[in-house]
């Protein structure tokens, strides 16, 4: 069952040289229970994403085009009451800097509370502070502790709080923006076993955004590669990371170093940060394509379906593919 | 690259602990021991992986190698001669043979300085050749790191720059005085997957081309296994394990490693286990000596663990552990 | 218990600063150009008395012994005598007092706390009319010269309108009737103190509105804000709940901190109105050359900037949990 | 260290075809700050008083009785409104309100200037030193800036002129100058201790650079446009303190400033029948204080970004 449909989402920065396009065209969809794993290099636009699906953009980002289906409501149409109504109630978030994600001058407990009471303001205090308490015992933080400021806990420990609070409310889709990034390996691989726990259990769905591919490979079911503010490859966790088509797929799991494999990578493409946009119109991996063909310069990519559960957004997939 | 056992590097029993500072608000001062009696040798020639979590104290190591800061006890050698002493002159000549690249290249690179003014300091600051010659020494070192062609780079200021040809420039400022020995310290934790290979690539060319020595500090047991010829292990200021890298990762003898190695995302291979290391989070401290990884490790028995910390010891082929039970 | 031992250095080292302070001012007034006697001794005296202070003094013994003097005096509240009054500075000292802190706590308080209110309003507002307005007039009432200021309070609503009383503190003729209630004699003084409150006020809020917009600006782009946005928290709660409380720590340092430079208008406030405080006391002994009077009002105002820097390291702790804890 | 001053200098031989780059980044600045509204009306403002006081050499030359100081005219001896050969009335004694209102505008300027870029760069020296050595050298100046900083600059200046006798105006200069240098000097020091934990500041010590050099080449230009910008707020606090010395006749007899026209108003009694006489001293000291302020809060925005969030 379809629980979030992103359909054609387009959304540009006014900056002082003029637009930036940040997301064009993206589509994909998020079944309840699933999640969706969404990979790219730093600023290819995966956190706009995020915040465009909360309706949280900055003031100088607007949508220009496209819809957000949510349980079958178009979240782009919503008053600003009524969306706040879904935040945190049905959709919350995991933010990337859990240090700063919480506000210092609140004790952490009232933080969590308060994301509960304000969805359900016939709540008694006293079942509010229940609830927080089973959400503290969820996440393995000792419950003397709910008294404390955000500055008295650990890394790890905020960054589980921050779970809490984005299960308070026992939302159906939470979109999780680089939850581990700023973790050490032994506490990410905790994090993502509790998350994966939480998962199974509350028959959430997650869009768990991160640069990290084998992160996303290990949690997710669904993958979307990012490249340039422009989906390139979506599909089944297998197919994607298994048979890889588009270029850029294939250099960004090829420069990811294993336990296992090979030594010696593929020797990876150029830098790719300098400058993306050579012609609006054409692949946005142009310029670094290893595979590039003369078509490639004349023509619009176009999305191919290899699989019902694959589709790539290149000119060559079927030859790729095909090998 | 193992063809030279010369040591170039050596540390002997460090000890450093940091007192947080005195802040305006807090007068108690908290004591961090970043590092307990540890003791290395580096050999020339060789890319040594340090690896660890973050505040296992692997950054000091490399801060009190190049003589950023001082242990507070033990002693360094740098080729026999304690780098303690040096003065003025000898220290200068010190800073020529040893370098560091830093973590975060938006935060190496003064923003103020263009590309060709980073590189050249060093030359300027040693007095080394005039000007020609320094440009031509600033170009070499720039095409050494991939900046081709060095004079599309000389005139920009870094915020032109992506974060990997950062990186890339600060390399260029480390190698211009042609050093022995280089401290990398998580040179590409800032930097995409991408471009994380070919900074990798670069070192591996300084190291068969210029034949520098390489300490390269990581939290990614991958990067060390695809970068070093040995591997040490730090946990809290403590060696863990030490050897060849293939060794250590093929057949890791430290619970700590082990668990290291498990936690790291088995990219398209299932959720396999290899060794299957359940921490333990709810040991009791305990006061006094003891092994470092004690509250943790889910093998440590009482009465053995808990009494004595236990030393580095060879156990075969190079390959020594910090273990009762390995 | 961090934040009691924190306070007591802080107080420490307050108690350390004021004898700085108090050891430079003795070394002024005995070493600058000039016969110090003439400075400690008033003119006005006969000959027999002259003599006597200045042995009572020590103005006849090396240095250090009148600096043991002076601590001394200090420490017992002996001040010496004013030249202008002819009475104990001590007394003229605690005689004013009050008066300044009634004028000069009320404004910074008063000031304080509209600057930050407004300040929150239109940072919220950020770049709408309402911002434009009040920064406007906030950067405008900040650069206003006081004295002028208060001239032309004085000007238009005391000699034009003929709303508030010209200066002073009180009027005489409620004062000398025996049978003044006590509420008519309060009403007076209020009567006489708005307008130079109003005066210190005005100064005051523009560059505390300045700063608190700014604050909150910052604070704005926090992510914890982001957080609340999120959280589907109502817009007023996220700016008084979780904005305002975090912006408005920078605020009370940067008060702290400008409080020695707001004593300042203080000073020229009280002047102008004939408020009878510490700082026109101050202005005063210096014309005159009321040296006693004037070293003693200026050790004063230092113990009183002193003070209050500590009252807002208090205020500080309260505010902010990562100094309680 | 003569050697070290020789090498940045030859550093800078190096940088010199590299200019114009830098001069585009400057250029790019200046654009923005164009755009700011406050920015450009404190520039034009600033403008106007630059012309006042380049105006001010000018009546005296006409006529003696235009002198701010001396001159009187005959016909006149006492307080009169607007007229033709006074355009803004004269004073108590008969001299010409617009000539020292000119004249007053140089005054502001020189005072506000010259101790703002005293104080400025005894606070940015004194606040790179005590950032970047820190330990007891930090512990000393600081200590020190805390008890200047506790001292009403006003009142201190009032002090020193009742002990050494009226000051000129060069004196004033000083003393405000001495007395202001702490605000700008914590602030750099701050800057410092962010710069100084850069790694950059670590390379540079890597490549044996000596910390005269370090302080010039690499902290310096990093924490030189916060200097000038807290230089525009010095300006304005000069000028007030000078402004309010004089207006409780403590200011240089020997020259006509503002604040003192005030005091003449005031001490004359003529302010409930002179507005003409009133309202212009005032006028221009708020006016001065609010351009050199709006130009500084300007140049803060233009500024703010790189200052915090480096260069992106």
């Amino acid at each position: 069952m379809t629980l979030l449909e992103v359909k054609d989402l387009s959304v540009v920065y006014q900056t002082r040289k003029g637009f930036i396009t940040a997301l064009n065209n993206i589509s994909f969809e998020l079944n309840r229970g699933n999640t969706l794993g969404l990979v790219g290099e730093s600023g290819c636009g995966k956190s706009t994403l995020g915040m465009a699906l909360m309706r949280l953009l900055p003031g100088n980002a607007s949508i220009i085009k496209g819809n957000l289906f949510f349980e079958n409501q178009d979240l782009l149409k919503l008053t600003d009451d009524e969306i706040r109504q879904i935040r945190w109630k049905k959709i919350s978030m995991i933010f990337q800097a859990a240090m700063n994600a919480l506000n210092p001058v609140h004790r952490v407990a009232d933080q969590i509370m308060e994301a509960i009471t304000t969805h359900n303001s016939s709540l008694l205090r006293e079942s509010a502070i229940k609830q927080t308490e089973k959400l503290f015992d969820l996440v393995n933080i000792p419950k003397r502790r709910m008294t404390e400021y955000p500055h008295q806990y650990s890394g790890g420990m905020k960054q589980r709080a921050v779970i809490a609070m984005a299960l308070a409310c026992r939302p159906s889709l939470i979109i999780a923006d680089e939850p581990t990034t700023a973790l050490d390996v032994i506490l990410q691989s905790q994090i993502l076993e509790s998350i994966k726990l939480f998962q199974k259990k509350l028959n959430l769905a997650i869009l768990f955004i991160s640069h990290d591919i084998a992160v996303v490979a290990d949690i997710c079911h669904d993958i979307c590669v990012m490249y340039a503010g422009e989906l390139i490859e979506y599909g089944a966790k297998e197919k994607v990371l298994g048979a890889p088509v588009h270029p850029y797929t294939k250099t960004l799991i090829s420069s990811y170093l294993t336990l296992i494999r090979d030594l010696r990578p593929l020797k990876p493409v150029q830098d790719s940060t300098t400058s993306h946009i050579s012609n609006p119109d054409l692949c946005c991996f142009l310029n670094y394509c290893p595979n590039s063909e003369k078509i490639c310069r004349n023509q619009k990519p176009v999305w191919v379906e290899l699989a019902p559960d694959h589709r790539v957004f290149c000119l060559l997939a079927n030859k790729i593919y095909n090998g | 690259m193992k063809t030279t056992t010369k040591l170039i590097v050596e540390l002997d029993h460090i000890r450093k602990v940091y007192r947080s500072k005195q802040t305006f608000f807090r007068s108690d001062q908290k004591k961090i021991i970043a590092l307990e009696c540890l003791s290395m040798k580096i050999k020339r020639g060789e890319i040594l992986g340090l690896v660890g979590e973050s505040g296992s104290g692997k950054t000091t190591i490399g801060r009190l190698i190049v003589k950023l800061e001082n242990p507070d006890t033990g002693k360094i050698y740098l080729d026999d001669k304690d780098i303690s002493l040096l003065k003025r002159n000898s220290l200068k000549n010190f800073r020529s043979r040893l370098q560091m690249i830093f973590q975060d290249p938006y935060q190496s690179l003064n923003p103020q300085l263009s590309v060709f003014d980073t590189v050249v300091e060093p030359l300027i600051i040693h007095k080394i050749g005039d000007s020609t010659s320094r440009q031509k020494q600033v170009n070499q070192s720039l095409e050494l790191v991939d900046l081709k062609p060095p004079a599309d780079f000389l005139d920009s200021y870094p915020h032109q720059l992506s974060g990997g040809q950062r990186q890339r420039v600060a390399i260029a400022r480390a190698i211009v005085l042609k050093p022995e020995f280089i401290v990398a310290d998580e040179p590409t934790s800032m930097l995409d997957a991408t471009v994380q290979l070919q900074i990798f690539d670069i070192l591996l060319e300084l190291k068969n081309k210029l034949n520098i020595t390489i300490l390269f500090i990581t939290h990614s047991i991958t990067a060390a296994r695809y970068l070093c010829d040995r591997i040490a292990v730090i946990y809290r200021g403590h060696l863990m394990e030490q050897g060849p890298a293939q060794d250590v990762m093929t057949n890791p003898k430290h619970p700590y490693t082990k668990a290291l190695i498990d936690a790291h995302p088995k990219f398209g291979y299932a959720n396999k286990k290899q060794y299957k290391t359940l921490l333990k989070t709810q040991r009791e401290p305990v006061n006094g000596e003891c092994c470092p990884f004690f509250i943790r490790c889910e093998i440590a028995k009482m009465g053995v663990c808990d009494i004595k910390t236990p030393e580095l010891k060879k156990k075969h082929n190079h390959h020594s552990v910090a273990c009762f039970f390995s | 218990m961090e934040l009691r031992k924190y306070l007591f250095r802080r107080l420490i080292e307050i108690t350390i600063i004021f004898f700085v302070i108090m050891t430079i001012l003795f070394l002024l007034f005995r070493l600058a150009p000039g016969d110090p006697v003439s400075r400690m001794v008033d003119p006005s005296m006969t000959p027999e008395d002259a003599r006597h202070l200045i042995s009572q003094l020590g103005l006849d013994q090396p240095l250090y012994q009148q600096y043991i003097i002076y601590l001394r005096n200090f420490f017992s509240g002996d001040f010496g005598v004013s030249f202008h009054y002819g009475t104990s500075v001590m007394g003229i000292i605690w005689d004013r007092l009050p008066n300044t802190a009634i004028l000069f706590t009320t404004s910074i308080i008063l000031s304080a706390f509209v600057g930050i209110f407004l300040g929150k309003i239109a940072s919220w507002h950020k770049d709408k009319k309402i911002d434009t307005w009040l920064t406007l007039g906030a950067l405008i009432c900040h650069t206003l010269f006081l004295p002028w200021l208060a001239l032309i309070m004085i000007w238009f609503f005391a000699y034009k309108i003929g709303w508030f009383p010209l200066n002073g503190i009180l009027s005489p003729e409620i004062w000398i009737q025996t049978d003044a209630c006590f509420f008519s004699k309060l009403i007076d003084v209020l009567h006489h103190l708005i307008l130079p409150l109003a005066t210190l006020f005005l100064i005051h809020f523009g560059s505390y509105l300045l700063i608190m917009r700014s604050s909150m600006l910052d604070t704005l782009k926090e992510d914890y804000i982001t957080t609340a946005r999120a959280k589907g928290l109502k817009e007023k709660i996220i700016r008084n709940h979780h904005a305002a409380p975090n912006a408005a720590l920078p605020v009370v340092t940067s008060i702290a901190l400008s409080l020695a430079f707001s004593i300042n208008g203080g000073a020229l406030t009280e002047t102008v109105f004939s408020w009878p405080g510490i700082g026109r006391e101050l202005v005063f002994a210096v014309s005159n050359n009321d040296y006693p009077l004037a070293q003693a009002s200026f050790l004063l105002i230092a113990a009183v900037v002193l003070l209050s820097n500590f009252l807002v390291d208090i205020l500080y702790a309260y505010l902010d949990p990562r100094i309680r804890y | 260290m003569v050697t070290n001053t020789s090498d940045s200098m030859a550093g800078a031989l190096d940088m010199l075809p590299k200019k114009r780059q830098k001069i585009s980044a400057f250029n790019e600045k200046w654009l923005i700050f164009k755009e700011n509204f406050i920015g450009r009306a404190g520039l034009i403002l600033l403008s106007l008083f630059a012309l006042m006081a380049l105006l001010s050499f000018i009546p005296p030359l006409i006529d003696p009785m235009y002198h701010p100081m001396t001159g009187v005219d005959p016909k006149i001896s006492c307080s009169v409104g607007p007229s033709i050969h006074h355009w803004l009335g004269t004073d108590f004694i008969g001299r010409d309100i617009l000539s020292q209102l000119l004249a007053g505008a140089k005054i502001a300027f020189m005072v506000g200037i010259s101790s703002a870029f005293i104080s400025i760069v005894l606070g940015t020296s004194i606040g790179m030193i005590a950032g970047y050595f820190g330990r007891y050298i930090d512990a000393i100046l600081m200590r020190l800036a805390d008890i200047i900083m506790v001292m009403p600059t006003l009142l201190v200046v009032l002090i020193f002129s009742s002990l050494f006798g009226q000051l000129n105006i060069w004196t004033i200069v000083l003393v405000i100058a001495l007395f202001r240098w702490p605000g700008v000097s914590r602030v750099i020091r701050a800057q410092t201790l962010t710069l100084k934990q850069r790694p950059f500041i670590e390379a540079a010590k890597l490549a044996g650079a000596s910390p005269i050099r370090i302080i010039l080449r690499h902290i310096m230009p990093n924490v030189l446009p916060l200097s000038l910008l807290y230089m525009t707020f010095r300006v304005s606090s000069a000028i007030i303190i000078e402004a309010a010395l004089a207006f409780l006749g403590f200011g240089d007899p020997s020259s006509v400033s503002w604040g003192m026209m005030l005091q003449w108003v005031w001490k004359t009694g003529h302010m409930f029948q002179a507005p003409y006489w009133l309202l212009p001293p005032g006028i221009c000291i708020s006016l001065i204080t609010l351009s050199f302020y709006m130009v500084g809060r300007a140049m803060d925005e233009v500024l703010d970004p790189r200052l915090r969030k480096e260069d992106d």
